[in-house]
């Protein structure tokens, strides 16, 4: 079966990396950010390993075959560390989230400000700039 | 090779339904079957990858989907709302006295 | 390929102290980054606060030290590359100290060890002590980052040290006593998590097309791979743009900086001071690099006129920045802005892309490390005293704390460009590099912006000096641990601005090397 | 066959995107998130980057899913609140813009798959030719060899950068007031028979595993990372079923700490010790008598200290999310008490 | 490989294909969860096992089939634990069928 996906990788890996960041600017939600910012990561993680695909070659785990044609190891080896920093990201994220939670009681971001600032919204130089209080 | 393509078809065919019904879910678990089943249907997928590629040494990876999937499901349960329900003795006890809850209904916008 | 062929046969033969000593200098590049790096989990380990905090300092001033030294030896016998796991360049990774970078990490280590010496006594006040071991850890992480970032001669390999030292700003900054300093930490993550994989997506791109991850070999067979294709390789322009963008979020270029405001107003004080000296700047530093060794002067402001959207962006930076800063009515807030307004002179030297323009920029780079960075302890110190940042709380600080605004004022006046403090010479450059560049508007605007500081920090001097303090208020200098790097800095502030020579030659040298794609 | 798979799972990578996107409840954002990296961690294994795929499955599909389930069990005691529906047409301007950019951008792009594109003949094929002479015969996977040798400072990086996570979400999240065991999380969830019945083979079985991915990770996909993640999804599992504080009782909080440093810390005393035999900061050759049986020890050494560092992360992040509440055993050790700020 | 084992791998593989067709079928299709749970738990299980168990044929006696082994032994323990704390958990919330079908089907689905 011939088929050949030409870009459409990369246009898929576009599509979800917005998708990702769309999540991440229009909602409210701090968990529903942190679930964007994943989407964000995989999708260019994505974009790298699609790079580094050979037609027809093989994982580059080394065969006794002399013929054999391999993938590219280096894009892989860079996800591997994209990957573990992605994870990193969203414990400290989530870790926030729950913070902010026990703060405000709230995930919502609009809750939050109007808890904050009251109705009248974030003015930044009007708002009651309260000081050290403990949170 | 073609029963590697048509076990293959069958996977995908069958992934592509349990999306929609993760998607649509209903209730929470039905969203919870189908992921969970959906991992399977990975695992499978990944399984049969290994052959078809020639590298079927690679069917660790298929061991730590499974387990994953497992430890996700179960984790799942226990964090949803309603967490405790793994217990054996609060279930005869909420068997006792709890209302039936009322189905949940998930929307999608 | 392998250097270690060489070296391996004599291996275990004695060393003898004169062989010993040029030997450890040849590996002060990968020592400056590994030292913190190894310190961190130490400092988790040791769980006490005054020993990690003893290690913590002690280590903090032993890379000012290497760096110091490798600034010295950059200037005398130029750029040197370390082989890290001794794999030659584009194989491996390779450190690569030349004047420029090595600058940068006299900079960064020269602010962190300062902050952090006047630390324990503002840190009891606003860090438990069951977690001082992880605050160190923490801070010596930041560090760590910002020190890889600048030392490292392979793009993905920023990348990395970019996130460190990203998380553990996040981390840091969510320390503050505000529950704002939550919400203003998970900002900044959201921002810098999307700056930094934009970055990573920009430098996926770059990869594609010329198949190496070292940034001289990237300029390289950018330059070739250009010169060959005719027009300009759409994929390459994709890719400048992502990193543009993916730096600015981490710079707070002006339409990016939205998460500034909050992370420096709500973070500790002594975060702010750190982060306020060394992160923007080093962010900055990558951003520089990138455009002029990886693009190069030529592909980026000849053909790709990245200058056209920098220079308005770098305007609208100085200028709706400092007049936001004038209406704050929270010392840290006021000066979140101003430092708005600071990064974007650095842009605007940067979009000169002239050596002048470099000149000024990273001249600023460091005026501004140094002001900041002396600025937000003079205010740690107050708010020790005061116990808030807010403006009215602050009336006859100026009497009730002489020193610690005295060392404001020297600030303040090192912002508005007074002569005889550092901020003077960057904005002479600056100037200069606009008249040559034959835009005279803009040598106006830079000195109509200047203008716009003196308001705001007279705003701040007025509160200080003019207002009576609260009736039961006495006289309560800040302790003197915080005071003397308060005034180290300060003293900077005024020496640097009196003897220009050093930091001009040395950033005019970086300047000439940046432009000539060199380094 | 293979680029059909590629194309049908990438389909479904999208629609699961969209759904994401639109779903308003989060428990079920959170496990259509779980198909997400299944799916890709399957497209990743069709791209031949096996050990991407290894590490998203583990990481993708069980760790960051079980830390934002338990994010949501703390977080969401009550009902959930039905959030605004919330269209931005700002978001979706800056959307569109960016996504036409890169659009742009792919067209000068090599299509995938494409042999001749340059990233396979510049430095690639050094990697894939003088692994076996360069690094050591035995260690066929060339994404390790690179990983921990040609590139193992970036590992080295990789490595600090989970220790910081666990060291900033420490100081975020070590210690609190009191346990709540009706909470999610909180309780012992144990007493259902069949689940501990099968939880109970199926943990030293998994911790076994993680072993054999450890040291097997030079032969076939996996190393260090992979095998510290499924370490901890072990322990994760043996918690999940006999409640975290039993799992506490093995691994304290001090214990862990100092696990999660001492893996940093093997790592960076590997790259030192090549500076004090004489070479560079993680040069191997110099660990033993010949190079390549050095560069076999060094390899060793670092994924063992990625192994360590990255179970004692693991664990201690999912210790930390679900025990938020309880008194944190990082606290009571210290010696002086102390109120929340 | 003989002819013999060459059918049984084939049979077993279709068989299996089959039924994981059938489980997606089931769980799109029929009309509310636990119906849907009983259509997934059990060709889940089965198919995996039989497309496993072809897959081992394939590969003769070596490493990979102990692996597959493994998989396939995973499998049937997880599986069916997983789809017994699905019920349990479902059964407190939505003790019995969800109340928009049972108006519309009235008892239909309750034995």
């Amino acid at each position: 079966m011939t088929l050949d996906p030409g870009l459409y990788n990369y246009w898929i890996v576009i599509l979800l990396m917005m998708t990702g960041l769309y999540t991440v600017i229009s909602r409210g939600n701090l968990v529903k950010k942190v679930i964007g910012l994943n989407v964000f990561q995989v999708s260019v993680i994505m974009f790298y390993v699609s790079m580094g695909k050979v037609e027809g070659g093989m994982a580059p785990i080394l065969v006794e075959e002399a013929e054999a044609v391999y993938s590219n190891p280096l894009p892989s080896v860079l996800m591997l560390t994209a990957i573990v920093v992605g994870v990193a990201t969203t414990a400290v994220a989530l870790a926030l989230a729950v913070r902010i939670h026990e703060a405000y009681g709230t995930l919502e971001e609009d809750e939050i400000l109007e808890k904050e600032y009251g109705a009248a919204g974030p003015g930044a130089a009007d708002g009651p700039v309260d000081d050290h209080e403990p949170g | 090779m073609t029963y590697f393509t048509v076990a293959t078809l069958a996977i995908l065919v069958s992934m592509a339904m349990l999306l929609v019904r993760a998607f649509k879910g209903e209730t929470v678990y039905d969203r919870i079957l189908a992921v969970n089943s959906f991992g399977t249907k990975t695992v499978l997928l990944i399984a049969l990858m290994c052959f078809m590629t020639g590298r079927p040494d690679f069917i660790d990876l298929a061991l730590v989907y499974a387990l994953m999937n497992f430890i996700s499901t179960i984790a799942v349960l226990r964090f949803t709302r309603y967490h405790d329900m793994l217990d054996d003795d609060d279930l005869r006890a909420r068997r006792l006295s709890a209302p039936i809850a009322p189905a949940i209904e998930e929307e999608l916008t | 390929m392998r250097l270690a062929q060489a070296r391996r046969t004599g291996r275990w033969t004695t060393m003898s102290l004169a062989d010993f000593m040029p030997r450890l200098f040849g590996q002060l590049p990968a020592i400056q980054v590994v030292l913190p790096m190894i310190t961190a989990p130490l400092c988790v380990v040791l769980h006490r606060s005054r020993p990690a905090w003893t290690v913590t300092l002690a280590v903090l001033w032993t890379s000012f030290a290497i760096a110091v030294a490798q600034l010295q030896h950059a200037l005398a016998y130029g750029t040197m590359s370390y082989h890290v796991g001794g794999w030659a360049p584009p194989i491996g990774i390779e450190l690569r100290i030349g004047p420029l970078n090595a600058f940068v990490l006299v900079i960064v280590t020269a602010i962190a060890a300062v902050v952090l010496s006047g630390c324990r006594a503002a840190l009891i006040d606003e860090v438990p002590e069951s977690r001082h071991h992880l605050f160190f850890a923490g801070f010596l992480l930041c560090l760590t980052g910002l020190l890889g970032m600048t030392s490292t001669g392979d793009a993905f390999n920023v990348f990395v040290f970019l996130e460190i030292s990203s998380l553990a700003t996040y981390g840091l900054v969510a320390l503050g006593k505000n529950r704002r300093a939550l919400t203003a930490a998970f900002q900044y993550l959201v921002m810098g998590t999307l700056g930094g994989t934009f970055f990573l997506l920009g430098l996926g791109m770059l990869y594609m097309v010329t198949g190496t991850l070292n940034i001289i070999d990237l300029g390289a067979r950018l330059a070739a791979l250009d010169s060959g294709a005719g027009g300009v390789n759409r994929t390459v322009l994709v890719a400048l743009a992502c990193i543009v963008v993916g730096t600015g979020i981490k710079v707070a270029l002006f339409p990016l900086h939205i998460w500034l405001p909050n992370a420096y107003t709500y973070a500790p004080e002594l975060v702010t001071a750190f982060v306020a000296g060394a992160s923007t700047k080093v962010a900055f530093y990558v951003m520089a690099t990138f455009i002029f060794r990886i693009f190069g002067h030529e592909l980026a402001f000849g053909r790709l006129r990245l200058d056209a959207a920098l220079l308005p962006l770098a305007l609208a930076a100085m200028f709706i920045a400092s007049t936001v800063a004038i209406f704050e009515r929270d010392v840290k807030r006021l000066l979140a802005f101003s430092s708005l307004a600071q990064i974007g002179y650095m842009v605007l030297g940067l979009s000169f892309a002239s050596v002048a323009g470099l000149t000024g920029a990273v001249v600023h780079i460091f005026n501004h490390a140094v002001i900041k960075s002396g600025l937000f302890l003079a205010v740690a110190a107050m708010v020790i005293t005061t116990g808030s940042t807010r403006l009215d709380a602050l009336a006859g600080i100026g009497r009730r704390m002489p020193w610690t605004m005295a060392a404001f004022v020297v600030g303040g006046l090192g912002l508005i460009g007074v002569p005889l403090t550092t901020g003077f010479i960057s904005k002479w450059y600056l100037v200069l590099a606009a008249l040559e560049a034959g835009t005279w508007p803009v040598a106006v605007l830079v000195l109509l912006s200047s203008l716009l500081a003196v308001i705001y920090v007279w705003r701040v001097v007025e509160v200080a000096y003019f207002q009576a303090p609260p009736e039961d208020a006495g006289r309560r200098e800040a302790p003197l641990g915080l005071l003397i790097p308060v005034w180290v800095l300060a003293g900077a502030t005024l020496y640097f601005g009196v003897f220009t020579g050093a930091t001009a030659a040395v950033a005019r040298r970086a300047a000439e090397l940046l432009l000539g794609g060199g380094l | 066959m293979l680029a059909l798979i590629d194309v049908v799972l990438l389909a479904f990578l999208a629609v699961t995107a969209v759904a994401i996107v639109r779903l308003r409840d989060l428990f079920a954002a959170v496990m259509v998130t779980g198909i997400f990296s299944l799916l890709s961690a399957g497209l990743f294994t069709v791209m031949d980057a096996v050990d991407v795929a290894f590490t998203e499955a583990s990481v993708g599909a069980g760790i960051s899913t079980i830390l934002m389930l338990a994010t949501l069990a703390v977080t969401q005691d009550v009902e959930k609140k039905r959030w605004r529906r919330r269209f931005s047409p700002l978001a979706l301007g800056v959307v569109v813009v960016t996504g036409a950019a890169l659009v742009y951008g792919t067209s000068d792009m090599p299509r995938y798959g494409d042999p001749d594109a340059p990233i396979h003949h510049y430095l690639a094929p050094h990697f894939l030719e003088h692994t076996p002479d360069e690094i050591n015969e035995h260690i066929p996977n060339v994404v390790t060899a690179v990983l921990a040798s040609y590139r193992g400072y970036d590992t080295f990086g990789e490595t600090t950068v989970i220790f910081t996570a666990a060291v900033m979400v420490l100081m975020l999240l070590g210690g609190a007031a009191t346990i709540d065991r009706r909470r999610p999380g909180g309780g012992r969830m144990g007493a259902n028979v069949v689940l501990r019945a099968s939880a109970k083979p199926l943990v030293p079985l998994i911790l076994l595993f993680a072993l054999y991915v450890q040291f097997h990770g030079d032969f076939g996909p996996g190393g260090g990372f992979q095998a510290g993640v499924i370490f901890a999804a072990g322990l994760v599992l043996y918690a999940l079923v006999y409640g975290p504080d039993r799992a506490q009782a093995i691994f304290t909080g001090r214990r862990l700490e100092a696990l999660v440093a001492l893996g940093v810390l093997i790592y960076g005393g590997a790259g030192v010790a090549g500076i004090v035999l004489g070479g560079e900061f993680l040069d191997y050759d110099l660990l033993a008598a010949d190079p390549q049986d050095g560069q076999h020890r060094g390899i060793f050494l670092v994924e063992l200290g990625v192994g360590i560092t990255v179970a004692a992360v693991m664990t201690t992040l999912f210790l930390l999310f679900t025990g938020r509440g309880q008194p944190a055993p990082w606290e009571d050790r210290v010696g002086e008490s102390e109120g929340t700020p | 490989m003989s002819v013999w084992l060459e059918a049984l791998s084939w049979l077993s593989m279709l068989a299996g294909s089959l039924v994981l067709l059938v489980t997606g079928l089931g769980v799109l299709t029929l009309p509310e969860y636990y119906s849907r749970l009983h259509a997934t738990s059990i060709t889940d299980t089965l198919g995996a096992a039989l497309v496993l168990f072809g897959l081992a044929v394939q590969a003769g006696w070596s490493l990979a089939t102990a692996k597959l082994v493994m998989v396939m032994l995973f499998l049937m323990i997880t599986g069916p634990a997983a789809s017994h704390a699905l019920v349990k958990t479902a059964a407190l919330h939505d003790l019995s069928l969800p109340p928009r079908r049972r108006q519309e089907d009235g008892d239909a689905g309750a034995d």
